[in-house]
Formats: C-alpha cells, structure tokens, sequence
C-alpha cells in the first residue's frame, strides 16, 4: 500500500524522474563500461586525432585520437567512484559521530565533536585537498581521502542536528523506559529515522564529490592518466576549445548532467521523503 | 550584546589557536624536517643546515610555534624560501587581487540571488518559480572553471569584450582592473549565486508559512507587505550563514579559477608554492585564510545577533 | 610608431641580466634595454654594438674597442670607457654574482684608453671572445644604477624600463635620446603567461600582438589559418629525449634499451604531442649543426623486433616500470604516447606527472625513476654522457675517452670527427630513447615584422620590430 | 441586524470538502461560540471569514460583514478590511509574533497600515494604548519589548492589542487560550469578555472545549464534520440539547469513569525529600554553570491499588518527576523506592525495578517509531525481561495485550500511522501493560485527545485497574480529569507540593490558595 504510494509519488515528481533517470544512465555508463566500450580509451591513434562527432565517434575523438564517448563512459567509472567512497568515508565515520554527538548531548564530548567539526569547516576544502595530494602525491586514492575528510563534518552535523529532535521525542522515552541503552536506541531507533535525511545528503554530497574530483583532475591532482577523467578530459581540450571544440563540450556536459541530475535526485527525494513538505502537499 | 560578542570572541580565539596548532602539526611535523623536505633529498649538508637556521628549526618544537605564532601577531610571516622576499609583503600583493575578486563576487552573488530567491517565493509555484530554480539547479551543476573556460571563448577570443586573463595591476585604473576581474567573478558567482537563490527561496517560504505572518495577514497586510516587512529579515538567518560560508570559500575557493584566468591571486600563489615546496608560504597562506574564515563567521555570528534579537539577550 | 605586447612564458624574478642565470631576464632586456659591445644577430652572427669598431692585436690577445660617441644611459649619464671597465671588472670580480663567469675567465686586464677607448687584455688568444662579450651577461651597466638594478634597471638600448606589474608585465617605453637607429615603436609591454590555454586565449583575444616562444603546438595550425596570424617555426638547442634509468634495473641491459628504443614511433609522437612541430633525432645532437649525424633508422620504429629483443633479454611476458613526466606539454602528452606505444610491445608504465621541483628532486637527484622524458636545452651538451653519475647514469669508458679527447682538440676538423664519433656511439648503446628536437614556436600578428623566428641567444629583440603599414 | 451572516457557506480544498452548507451569524457586542472536535472545520470556517484560506481552496454561499459580501471583495479591499473591521486572535501565542520587531511595533503597524497618514509616534502611542487596555502597562511592558521576552500569556495580550486597535467590529480568536495555563486561560478570557463589552464588538470565540465557553458566550454553534449540527442560545443549549451529537459531547464532558476504590495500606512507591537539580548553559567555554531546580525536596507515598493525581501549572516539575521515578535521571538529593526497592542505585537504573513500572505519554504522535509495526512497538519492554518470551508465548503476550484495550491481535502488522490518535493512545497503554507492570504513569496521557475519544480511554484505564490491580501516578493539568480519576492528588507549584488529600476533599475545600486559585480559573461545565 505504502510502496505504491511512494512509487506513484516518484512518477509523479517530474524533477525525481529526470534526476533518477539521468543518474541511472550515467551509473549504467560506468557499469558497462567494464563489459564493453565503443573504442578502447588507452589506444592511441594519432591518425585519427581531434576528429569531430560523427557516426562512428559519437562524441568525436581528442587529441590522440581516443574515443571521447568511451572516455566519457571509463570517466563516470572514476568520477562515480571516487565521489562513492568520499561519500561512505563521510558518512562511516560522520554518522557515528553525529550519532554520539546527539546521544551524549550537552557533554564534553559532544562539545569536542562539533566544535572539531567547525574547525574542519574552518579550512578552505579546495586547498587542504591540493595540499594533501602535492605531499603525498597526486591520485585517486588521495583524492578521495581529501573529498572524504571534508564530507565528515557535513555528515556528523546533519546526523546530530536530527537525532537531536528525535531524541526529544517521546518514543525515545519509551526505549529508555524500557531499559534500552543509548547505543542500543541510537542503532534502533535514531538511525532508521535519520536514514531519509542522510541519503538526501549523501546524494547531495556525491553531487559535490563529483564536482570536486573534477576539479582537481582539472588541476592534474586527480586520478592520473591513462585513466579517462573528465576533469583532466577539461584541462586537456582547454587549448584545442577553438580547433576542438566537442573536446570540451562532452566531459563538460557529463559533469553538469550527472551534478545535475544527482542533485535534481536528491531534492525530489527530500521532498518525498521529508513529512513535513509531503504533509504541506 | 556585549556579553554575547565576548563570548563569540572567545570561541573565536580558541578556534584560531587550534586551528594555528593543527597547521603547525600538518606542515611542520609530518613531511618530517621541513628543510630537508624543501630542498629535496640530494641536497648537501650544509645547505640544509643553513636553512634549518634561517627557518629556525633549531630550537624545541614548542618555542617553534611560539616564535610563528609571535612573528605573525606581530606581521612577520618569515621569508619566503623561493622569492626569498618577506612573505608577508608576497601575501600583501596577492591579497589585493583575491580579495577584491572575492568580494565582487560575492557582491554579484547576492544581487542575483536576492532578487531571485524572492521573486521565485513570492511567486511559488507559477512558470517564473519552475523557470527559475530549474535555472538554479544547472546554476549549481555547472563546474566553475567549465564555465569559465566558455566563458573565455566567447566573450574573450570570439567578441573580444574582455581580455582573457592577467591582471593590469590596480595602478592601471580603477575600472581597467575591475573589468580584467569580471569574468573571473562571474565564473565564481553563478553556481555560488544559484545556490544563494536557493537557500534564500527556501528559507522565505519557510518564513511565510510561519504563524506570525498569518498574524501580519489577518492585521491587513498584503502578501506583498508581509513578505518585505516580516519574512525578509527572518530569512535572511540561514541566508548570513551560508554567504559567510561562500564568502571564505571564495577567497581561498578561487585557486582554479585564478588558475583559468591567470590572476596572480592567493590562490595561484598557494598552488605554485606547493609545487615549489615552499612551506613556508603555504603555512602562512593556509593560516590566513583559515583566520579569514573564523573572522567571517565571527561577523556572520554578530550580524546573526543584528537581525535576531533574542540571541542579543542570552547570556 | 605604435605599440606592443608580445606574450612570454615565464616573468623574470629580478632584472639584472648579469645577476642570474634566469634566461626570462635576458629575454625581456637583452638589446631592447642593454647592449653590449657586441650584439648577436639573428641568424646568430656577431655584430658590433655599443663598440662601433675594434682592433685585435697580432697575438689575439689585446682588444681594443672604439665606442659609439653620444651615446646616453636612460638616466641621463653618458656612456664611457669607465662604465665599461666597471661592468667587465665587476663580472670578472671573485664576489661576483654573473651566472656566465665563464665568458670572462680569460680576461687579464680591462684599461680605459681615453673616455670612448678600451683595452682588454687577454691571457691568452681566444676566438669567441668578441661572440662572449655579446651575451646578455656581458652587457654594459652603469656603476651609478647598479645599485637597484634589480627593480630598476638603467642602460643604454632603445627602449627604457617604465613599470613592472609583478606577475602580470614589464613595461618599456621608447627611448628618444637612443644613439642608434630609433626604436619603430612607442611603448613595449611583455606579458607573462604560462599556461597555455590562458596564452592561447590571451592570443586569440589579440590581447598581446605576439607570443613568443608559444606553449602550444596544437594551435599554430589555427593561428596559421587565420589571417590575422603569422607562426613562426625556429630552431632551438633543446633535443627531447626518453631516459632510462641506465644503472638499475631492467634498463641497465642495452637489449632493453634498444627494445625501448624500436617500440617508439617517432612520427605518431611528433604527430600526436607536438602536432607535427619537431625534427626526429636518432641521437643526442641538434640536426641544424654541421656536425649532426642522422642515425634515426638506427631505431626505427619495429615493433616486431622490439618483442623479440624483450625475448631475448628475458622479458618476454613484459616488465613494468614507471615513466614520470615534468609539466611541459611535449612531455606530459609525449609520455601518455609513449605508454600506449610501450604497452603494445608488453611494457606497461605506470605515469606520475611531477612538478619541477620533484622532478629535480626524485628524477635528477634522486635517480629515483624507470623512465622519464624531458628536453635538455644547453647547446652542444653531449658530454653529459660522460658523467657516470648523471641521472640517466650511463657509464661508457669509451664514450668518457672521446670527450676527454674532444675538450683537448682544437682544429676543427678533428673535432668535428670526433662529435660524430660521439653520436654514433650513445646511439649505438641505445643509452635513452631519442625523440626529437624541441622547435621554437611564435606567433606573431599579421603586420608585425621583426620578430626574431630562431634563438641563437635567449633574446626577444625588439629594436627592429615594427608595424607594416 | 446581525454584524456578521454566514450562509450557506461550503468550501473544498484541492477539490476534498472541508465545508458544507455552515450558516451562523453574530450581531454586534455578542459573543458566539464556535465548538467541535479537532478537525471539524472551526479554523477553516473563521477563514473563511478572514478569506486567508489555503491554496486550492473553492468557496460558495456567502458570508456578509453588515451588507458586504466578503466572498465578492477584491484581494485590496480585503486588505482593507482585516485588521480594521475584523481582528483575529490564534492559538499558538508562542510564534503568533515576528520574533526579530518590537511589540511596539507590531501592535502600531496595525494602524498605521490603515492609516497610512499616522505618524509613527502617533501610532505607537496609540498601540501604547492598546496594550495598557489589554493590561500590558507600559512601565512594565515598554513598547520596546521583543516577544521572546514575554510569557505566553503576556505575548497572547499582544496578539489581541493588535487585533483590537483599530477597534474592529468583529473579533475572531482561534482558540486563544489551549496553550495556556488555566489561570491565564481565565485572564484572558475575562480580558476578551471585557473588550467586547467595552467595544460592543462582535466576538467569535472558538473551542474544542464547552467548558471555556459556558461562561463566556451568549450564542453556541457545534460543529461536526464540516457542518453545524447545532446552534443557539447558550444558556438554552445546555438545557435542551437536540442533536445527538451534542449530547454526546456534554456526556462525553463530564464523563466519569466508573471506578471501585481500592483500600490497600501497603505502600508501593515511595519518594522521600526528592530535589532535581539542572545545570544551567555555561557561558562560554571556561564559564560556570549555574543550576536550576526543578523538584525542591518532594515526599509522597503511592499506596498499592491507589490512582494519585499530580496537578500543577505548566512548567513546575510533574515530568522531571516522573523522569526521577522512572528511574531516567538521577536525582541530587533524597530516595525513590519501588516495593521498598531503590529505582536508581550507583549511577544505574534497576532492571527488577523497571519491570515493574511503566509510562504512557502524552502525544499519541510522537510516542512510536513510525518504522515499526505495531507489534514490535508493544513488545518493546520485553527488553526489561531476562527471558523475554519469544515464538508463540510473545503471540499471546502481543494478542492479549491488544484486546485488553480493545484492539484487535490483527492490528500487530501494521503501522502506527495506520491508528486515530485514540487508538494510538490504546497501543501505548499496551505497550505499558505487556510485562504486567504494577504501576503505571500517566503523564498528560488524556490531553490531546478530543473529549469523546478522552472518556473511552478513562473508562478503560478505569477498567483496567480493576482487572489487573494496577496503581496509576495520573498527571495532568486539567482538573476535571484528575478529579474523575483519581483517588488522592498531589498539587505542585514550582517544584513544591502545596496542597495533598483525598481527590473530592482537596477540590471542595481546598486549603492553600494556589489550589484555590488553580479551582477558580478551571472552566466548568454548568450541570445540564
Ligand atoms: N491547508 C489545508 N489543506 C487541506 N486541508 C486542510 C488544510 N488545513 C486544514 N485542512 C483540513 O480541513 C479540515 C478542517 O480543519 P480545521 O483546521 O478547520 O479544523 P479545526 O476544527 O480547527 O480543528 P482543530 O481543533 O484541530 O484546530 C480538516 O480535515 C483538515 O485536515
Ligand atoms: N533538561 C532540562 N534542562 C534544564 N531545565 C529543564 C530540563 N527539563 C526541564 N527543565 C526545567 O524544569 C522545570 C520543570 O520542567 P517539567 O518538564 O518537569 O515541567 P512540567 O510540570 O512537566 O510542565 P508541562 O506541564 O509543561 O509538561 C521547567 O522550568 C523546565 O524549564
Ligand atoms: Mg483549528
Ligand atoms: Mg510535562
């Protein structure tokens, strides 16, 4: 009864459809990808470089003449996963956190965990994450830890921000009552009902860590090649813009459509999921 | 109030000491000796040792970091190790394009976002509404440098209405500068306006469907009214955080950009000291821009207590 | 009359060219700001300068050189024997920080004959003496001016120094007092841009009227399609090259190196990095000199054969190594060619792209590497094989021989056999893979004429460009 | 001639009626009572009037102010018309107010709304006035004022300056007074009784609760379900109810459970000289805390089989209390013993002890996990047990449990936004029951709950009390509930018990005056 409720709600929130669809087409790009791709992307052709779209490179091919559109497909594998694992680096260690936090509200502990988090915030994101990867070293595991890192805070505050409230609640009391344990009611009873707010997070978040990863493979701090990424994909077109111009346009638009339609996702998820927005309804 | 800004100074001051701490530890102590990780691994004795002494790394850790944090209360940041100029004069010059660029930013992020954020609530629902915040989305989708690169191509190598990059200096004129600056701010703004609107369109409606604007209702006022009179001001809360939070993301956010437009800015500045192992200017930079943060969101604290008077109260 | 802006790479960190080694100094001032007594010219001949004429004595040994009357420093001063004197004892001196001390070794004396006539005495005969003292370290300063020198320099060239916006540009001005043949234009400004997209954009939005030494091969075909372009394609003294590490493992067997060396396709290299820009070598040695051997069929591209010598060797199944690559785009692009050409015969690389300063530190010094492509610019340095602890570490008693040789032949004969020898025999030895010889690339506005197209001297000279009308 | 006429009035939203056919007026200086449960349409019905209805919403019929039809204004002669010739009061006082202006100004932005040419000294003298006339005195209250510096009670004086400085003809109010204490609810309804009589208003006075308007209302409208089922003379309407569902509500009203005493001298729960203390927020982080306490040294005795009442003014400690008894939170100072078993000892809660104990709370809404079903819910206490049933003996514990309070065993397999608020109440009081307590609290268990659903749920803890020997610790602030449940009361004001005795005792000769106090401004129903 419910499902099919929420399953009407989905198909009924045109900006869910298209994120959903938009984000199921590029996470489908990254699985196929492994099976099977129009070009192999570490071939180098240099005969065939920099060619415009055509039927055979649908998207064109860039300066090795490499198939964009395959490049395209292994970049959402990179861009996908280093966004996935930053994302679950936040939220393994962020959601405990902000779990502890709420459950021993008011103590010190809480105190050192938020205000450690402010103090992470404190910190231009953008530049700890060069600075990480220039002392250890450009590449994906390090770019991940650094996107990681900043997603704790984020993660740890949403977390505790509502389980606060829950707490308040009387079923809580109920738990407690019932001789339950913190640990015990944070497990049963805080986290199911933070969950809805966590995914619409880590959808957003996964958003960012795409944005970010793009970023810093545009500034050469990301995976490095021959792995396909559509940052690096950027900075490479920048100087063929006007000879190629597909060059840029493709990784640009895989970027924008995936942020797009992961934040398109999340959004449409916080509507259906938040009670008090589906009650206003 | 004055309770309350006292109390603010005080987290503010212990944000900074561990925040000058934690920087310490990360640049000074974990690459191992500092000297010899700047001059590299095949570099002769004496010249670290000569270093070790020009960077004072001879003396215990803790007077260490009480002589840092002593040189730059007092402005003396150290020398750089490859300008081999005071870096403090280096982050002087520097900040003199990062911050102009951040604050025209900021400022065409918020007269964008203002206007639209609210004409978007006032107007929820209707086609502008959708037109809009589908607008936004992208807004907030679309990689900076990404478009800033297309920028480039248009406005600089196709119309020529701008240059593509470099800074003439302020000493070229006012104007000349500011225009050298535009499309970089502009490059910043958008997703940073488009978030903006949101978080301003949200936090209206939230405001307007509030109890108290039912009252201002049903005391005669026009939805109008009761949007510019009541629900601004109380929007405007979750509004001061997050442009406190894009005000500082924006001085040290704009490596890239800096980078696609040439500017020799902070952020270039860092980027290259990086790649030089210049630690000594990354430490100082890194710390000025984590203090321009906490300063920030100190200001945000104390305009949270402008706009809402029950914070002024409580002790 | 008229203005203009050419783009360059890299800003100079200060503006004494007798002060650093930093080639962008010389770039920006050398004949534009200061001159010497000799200038080079753009094929790279030696001419007169601020000396309008010279004497040699019968021993080649006493130089005596007649100035050029009226001629003024930008403050005003006039140009003297004394200034001479002072600029070539101050070179020469112990203290001295000039980055070419070289150039001044042989000098034994310098004496001011009257107020326009100098004598310097040799210790003993030296050909390219009057070729040294064109250098932009030998270029005549003033003893009043050296003091901030750095920040403001004062000579005697046709333009004068007016502003320098620090990472941004260094302004000239036309120079009305100038004792030569006037400057053709007004105002010059040199804008630094390193990067390549903003210099092809700064390019394209004719924000500088020329780029000098452009970053960016793959837009000269743009830039020569479009009329409002002219590219100019010169030689430079840079041979780009692939180095192994000769001391360490797999790369210190020769039939490794030489297998390396036939999985390279030169052409889709120069094709797909350079854009086509680039003259293949088969060995370390610039093809526009006389004594260049053409060895590049020695490694062919052969694929087939590669596999075969990796057989032998014993790496049939392929081997991996690490290939790090420094920033400039020949070396980051040829780098990813590289891998792809090395996978097809089983050699698979694992790239990290590096900057300068590790490069120097875990490449040059460290010795830390499997393979590394990088251009070495100093002119005629083939004897760097002969320094065992160089980074590629390649130790040949032979090859050591034929340099010791070499620095003790003077006739010029002999020497040129022996340079051949040379080459034959790091190519036979396959010691690094040859690639090809860095080209030096402007772009220029259709219009401006002058602009020097080969580099016989780090030097944007100025003093002959001007507008066509 | 009536001042306000509504006929025929129906509204739907989003095309769900909400309203049918509502017809009822209110002539000048009469006050009109507008009764029904929750979500019978009195909110939408004054709406209406205001025409500050939801999006979606479709009105016919019509609704005249003296000779206009409302339903026919344009949206600026609307504008015109609320605040000037109609005030409304709502409920919640708490956030009825823009928390970042003045009071001062609020109240003269009524004013100078409607007249525009006002200066503003003019207008905040005149809203000077108005508060001093809501009793608000300028010495004590300046205009200056923000509203988080005012109680409920004093911010909802504010909301009705505002309503009546422009001395409207009409005053609408929402019940005004359900978030209040009762002797501020008396306040304010004296205040608003005042104002009518001085203005020769028009008052429509909404409520869920006949008794805040027996006194206060000449006319008395019920509505049920969207549509008035009865109207008339108040004095009347008490007399000779017709509809059956009006005589529903009054029995419902005044319901008494029907309950045996129980005479056990055995003692069951004990608290001696009990003192909770809070820390106060540290200012800063090296600042002292100071604390608060919020239970000054209480001792009661709660007999085996015994219903004890707690009553007291919001905010004087009942739940800290009953935090202290459960054994939640430790206390600084005194003891709590549970068949002479301390409930707390060294930092711990006692298990033994818990199992015989329970609570159920007050919002049926916020007291499940809405994620589980229904059965896990009321088998949460088994937690309490060391061999917690399992298979089909926790079957029959969860089927025996529900039919107790007159579920089905069905209900175990859905979800608790499946159940009314009535029937959510049911499953706590389950939940209580399932490991066979011995005592059980109550606290506000019955206060959200419409009055017919609050009498089923009296009759059967009534019953249950019975059936199993249970004890109940029942708290409340509404009197008349306490008194029809239970046998001895406790009267706490500030932290302190002033007042304990027998139920009927303590509420026909109360000794200290705070009880007596609390008495007067309780609202009763007059016998029917
Ligand atoms: N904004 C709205 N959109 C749709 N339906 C609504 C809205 N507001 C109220 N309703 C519905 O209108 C009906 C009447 O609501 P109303 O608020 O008038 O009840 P009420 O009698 O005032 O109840 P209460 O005593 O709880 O305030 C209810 O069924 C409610 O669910
Ligand atoms: N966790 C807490 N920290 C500090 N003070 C508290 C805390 N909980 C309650 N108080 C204070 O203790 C006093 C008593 O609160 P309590 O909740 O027991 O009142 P109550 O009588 O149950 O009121 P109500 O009828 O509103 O439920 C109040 O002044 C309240 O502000
Ligand atoms: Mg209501
Ligand atoms: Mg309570």
């Amino acid at each position: 009864m419910q499902d099919i409720a929420i399953a009407r709600a989905v198909f009924r929130s045109r900006g869910l459809m298209i994120g959903l669809t938009l984000t199921l087409i590029f996470a489908g790009a990254a699985l196929l990808s492994f099976a099977w791709t129009p070009f192999d992307v570490t071939k180098i052709d240099v005969a065939s470089k920099l060619q415009p779209p055509s039927m055979l490179h649908w998207f064109g091919t860039d300066h090795f003449g490499r198939d964009i559109f395959s490049m395209i497909m292994v970049g959402a594998r990179t861009s996908i996963a280093v966004a996935l694992v930053a994302v679950g680096i936040g939220m393994g260690i962020g959601v405990p956190l902000g779990l502890t936090a709420a459950a021993r509200r008011g103590s010190f502990l809480d105190e050192f965990i938020m205000r450690g988090n402010d103090l992470v915030f404190a910190f231009p994101s953008l530049l700890i994450a060069i600075l990480i990867t220039a002392i250890f070293g450009p590449s994906a595991v390090n770019a991940i830890i650094a996107i990681g890192i900043f997603n704790i805070p984020v993660f740890a505050r949403v977390t505790r921000g509502a389980a606060l409230s829950l707490w308040k609640l009387d079923y809580i009391l109920a738990a407690r009552v019932a001789g339950k344990g913190a640990t015990r009611i944070s497990a049963e009873h805080i986290l199911p009902n933070v969950m809805n707010l966590l995914i619409v997070q880590g959808t957003i978040q996964f958003s960012m860590g795409i944005l970010a990863e793009a970023s810093l493979s545009y500034v050469g701090l990301g995976a490095q090649p021959p792995t396909p990424s559509w940052g690096r994909m950027l900075a490479e077109s920048q100087t063929m813009i006007s000879l190629a111009p597909h060059m840029a346009i493709f990784p640009g638009l895989a970027i924008v459509l995936t942020v797009l339609g992961l934040n398109l996702a999340g959004d449409g998820l916080r509507d259906l999921l938040d009670p008090k927005i589906r009650k206003a309804r | 109030m004055i309770r309350y800004t006292l109390k603010r100074l005080q987290s503010l001051i212990i944000s900074l000491i561990v925040a000058s701490i934690v920087i310490f530890a990360a640049i000074e102590i974990v690459p191992g000796d500092p000297a010899s990780f700047m001059l590299g691994v095949n570099a002769q004795p004496d010249t670290v040792a000569a270093l070790r002494e020009q960077l004072g790394l001879d003396v215990p850790l803790y007077q260490r970091y009480l002589n840092w944090i002593g040189g730059m209360l007092t402005g003396d940041f150290g020398v750089s190790y490859t300008y081999r100029t005071p870096v403090s004069d280096i982050i002087g010059e520097r900040l003199w394009i990062s911050l102009p660029l951040a604050l025209y930013a900021l400022s065409l992020t918020v007269l964008v976002a203002f206007p639209v954020g609210i004409l978007a609530a006032s107007r929820r629902g209707s086609a502008t509404d959708v037109t809009v915040m589908g607008a936004t989305q992208l807004g907030v989708a679309i990689p900076n440098f990404w478009f800033a690169m297309l920028m480039v191509l248009v406005f600089a190598i196709n119309l020529r209405w701008f240059s593509a990059g470099g800074f003439p200096g302020w000493d070229a004129g006012f104007w000349v500068a500011l225009k050298a600056l535009t499309l970089p701010a502009i490059a910043l703004a958008l997703p940073q306006a488009s978030i903006l609107a949101r978080v301003m369109r949200s936090s209206l409606l939230d405001t307007l469907s509030e109890d108290y604007i039912r009252t201002c209702r049903a005391k005669g006022l026009t939805r109008k009214q009761a949007l510019w009179r009541h629900a601004l001001r109380n929007a405007l809360i979750p509004v001061l955080t997050i442009v406190g939070l894009q005000f500082s993301f924006l001085l040290a956010g704009a490596i890239i950009i800096e980078n696609v437009f040439f500017l020799p800015g902070l952020g270039r500045l860092v980027f290259q000291s990086i790649s030089q192992r210049d630690l000594i200017v990354v430490e100082s930079v890194v710390m000025m821009l984590v203090f321009a943060v906490i300063v920030v969101n100190f200001a945000v604290d104390l305009a949270y207590a402008w706009v809402d008077p029950r914070l002024r109260g409580r002790q | 009359a008229g203005d203009v802006t050419v783009g360059l790479q890299l800003e100079p960190p200060h503006l004494d060219p007798t002060g650093a080694a930093a080639g962008a100094i010389d770039q920006v001032l050398y004949s534009n700001v200061f001159e010497g007594l000799t200038r080079f010219g753009p094929d790279g001949s030696v001419d007169p300068g601020l000396a309008e004429s010279w004497e040699i004595s019968e021993d080649g040994t006493e130089y005596t050189f007649h100035l050029h009357e009226g001629v003024t420093f930008h403050d005003g001063t006039d140009l003297t024997a004394e200034d001479v004197v002072f600029t070539l004892d101050r070179a020469r001196a112990e203290e001295s920080a000039n980055a070419q001390k070289a150039l001044f070794e042989g000098i034994e004396s310098v004496e001011a004959v009257d107020s326009l006539t100098v004598k310097v005495t040799l210790s003993e005969p030296d050909g390219s003496f009057l070729f040294n003292m064109a250098w932009g370290d030998a270029v005549i300063v003033a003893p009043e001016s050296i003091e901030d020198i750095k920040s403001n320099p004062i000579g005697t060239g046709a333009f004068k120094f007016s502003d320098w916006t620090q990472g941004d540009s260094i302004d000239l001005v036309k120079n009305p007092d100038y004792w030569g043949t006037p400057a053709a234009l007004d105002t010059a400004t040199f804008k630094f841009i390193s990067d390549p997209s903003a210099a092809f954009a700064a390019v394209m939005a004719e924000d500088v009227d020329a780029f000098y030494s452009y970053p960016a091969p793959e837009n000269l075909a743009n830039f020569e399609a479009d009329p409002r372009f002219r590219v100019l394609v010169g030689s430079t003294e840079g041979e780009t090259i692939l180095a192994m590490n000769n001391g360490a493992e797999p790369f210190n067997d020769p039939k490794v190196r030489e297998a390396v060396a036939h999985a390279i396709d030169r052409s889709a290299l120069i094709d797909g990095a350079m854009f086509g820009y680039g003259e293949p070598i088969g060995t370390h040695f610039a093809p526009h000199n006389p004594d260049y051997v053409d060895l590049t069929e020695q490694s062919n591209y052969d694929p087939e054969r590669s596999k075969q010598l990796l057989e032998e060797a014993g790496y049939g199944d392929g081997f991996t190594t690490t290939l790090k690559l420094p920033p400039p785009s020949y070396a980051r692009r040829g780098g990813e060619i590289i891998a792809a050409q090395l996978r097809e015969v089983g050699i698979e690389t694992e790239i990290t792209n590096v900057e300068w300063a590790q490069w120097l530190e875990n490449v040059f010094n460290g010795k830390d590497f499997g393979l590394t492509i990088v251009s070495h610019t100093e002119p005629m340095d083939i004897g760097i094989y002969a320094r065992p602890d160089y980074y590629f570490q390649y130790d040949n008693p032979d090859f050591q021989q034929v340099i010791e040789t070499l620095t003790a032949t003077a006739d010029p004969e002999g020497r040129s056999k022996l340079w051949q020898q040379a080459q034959q025999i790091i190519a036979d030895d396959y010691v690094n893979g040859y690639l090809f010889q860095l080209p030096l690339m402007s772009v220029v506005k259709t219009g401006l004429e002058g602009i020097w197209a080969d580099a016989p001297t780090q030097a944007v000279d100025l003093t002959a460009v001007h507008w066509a009308e | 001639m009536s001042l306000l006429d509504i006929r025929n009035l129906s509204l739907s939203i989003h095309g769900y009626p909400i309203l049918r056919d509502v017809s009822l007026s209110i002539a000048p200086g009469e006050v009109m009572g507008v009764i029904g449960e929750s979500g019978s349409g009195k909110s939408m019905t004054a709406f209406s009037v205001m025409q500050l209805l939801p999006d979606g919403a479709r009105v016919s019929g019509e609704i005249l102010l003296e000779d206009r039809n409302l339903l026919e204004l344009n949206e600026p002669s609307l504008c015109r018309m609320r605040g000037r010739d109609i005030g409304m009061v709502f409920q919640e006082p708490m956030t009825a107010l823009n928390p970042v202006k003045t009071i001062g100004d609020q109240v003269a932005e009524t004013i100078r709304i409607h007249e525009p040419k006002t200066s503003r000294a003019d207008a905040l003298r005149r809203a000077q006035d108005a508060l001093e006339r809501c009793e608000l005195p300028t010495d004590r209250f300046p205009l200056s004022r923000y509203p988080h510096e005012l109680s409920g009670g004093q911010r909802q004086r504010v909301v009705i300056a505002m309503a009546i400085a422009l001395q409207p003809k009409l005053l609408i109010a929402d019940e005004p007074t359900t978030a209040l204490d009762v002797t501020t609810q008396a306040q304010i309804l004296t205040l608003l009784r005042r104002l009518v009589d001085e203005d020769g208003m028009g008052l429509m006075m909404i409520t869920h609760d006949l008794a805040v308007v027996s006194d206060l209302a000449d006319r008395i409208t019920i509505m049920l379900n969207g549509e008035v089922v009865e109207a008339g003379d108040a004095k009347m309407l008490y007399r000779q109810m017709t509809h059956p569902y009006t005589k529903a509500l009054f029995a419902a009203s005044a319901h008494q459970p029907d309950r045996q005493e129980h005479l056990a001298e055995d003692t069951l729960l004990s608290v001696r000289n009990v003192v909770r203390e809070y820390d106060t927020p540290r200012s800063g982080w090296f600042g002292k805390h100071g604390t608060f306490r919020a239970v000054k040294g209480v001792s009661f005795d709660l007999k085996r089989g015994e219903s004890l009442g707690l009553v007291g003014e919001s905010g004087c400690g009942k739940s800290t209390l009953t935090r202290a008894i459960l054994g939640l939170e430790d206390v600084q100072a005194g003891e709590i013993t549970l068949d002479d078993e301390p409930v707390f000892t060294h930092g711990n809660a006692s298990r033994s002890v818990r199992r015989k104990m329970q609570v159920v709370f007050q919002d049926p809404y916020g007291s499940f996990n809405p994620r589980h079903k229904v059965g896990r819910l009321v088998t949460e206490p088994f937690h309490l047990l060391d061999n917690p049933p399992t298979g089909t003996a926790r079957d029959a514990a969860i089927a025996e449990a529900l039919t107790s309070v007159g579920l089905s065993p069905d209900d175990r397999n859905r979800y608790i936004h499946e159940f009314s608020g009535g029937q959510r109440q049911r499953i706590a009081i389950a939940r209580a029951l399932i490991i066979k307590p011995e005592l059980i609290i109550l606290d506000e268990a019955v206060s959200a709950l419409d009055v017919s659903i609050r009498a089923q749920i009296l009759d059967l803890l009534a019953d249950l009390s019975a059936q199993f020997d249970l004890s109940y610790l029942f708290i409340s602030h509404d009197l008349s509930v306490v008194r029809s449940i239970t046998d001895r009361v406790l009267v706490m004001q500030a932290g302190e018990f002033v007042e304990q005795g027998e139920t009927e005792q303590v509420f026909t000769t109360p000794q200290h005056p705070y009880t007596q106090k609390l008495l007067t401004a309780a609202p009763v129903l007059p016998a029917a």
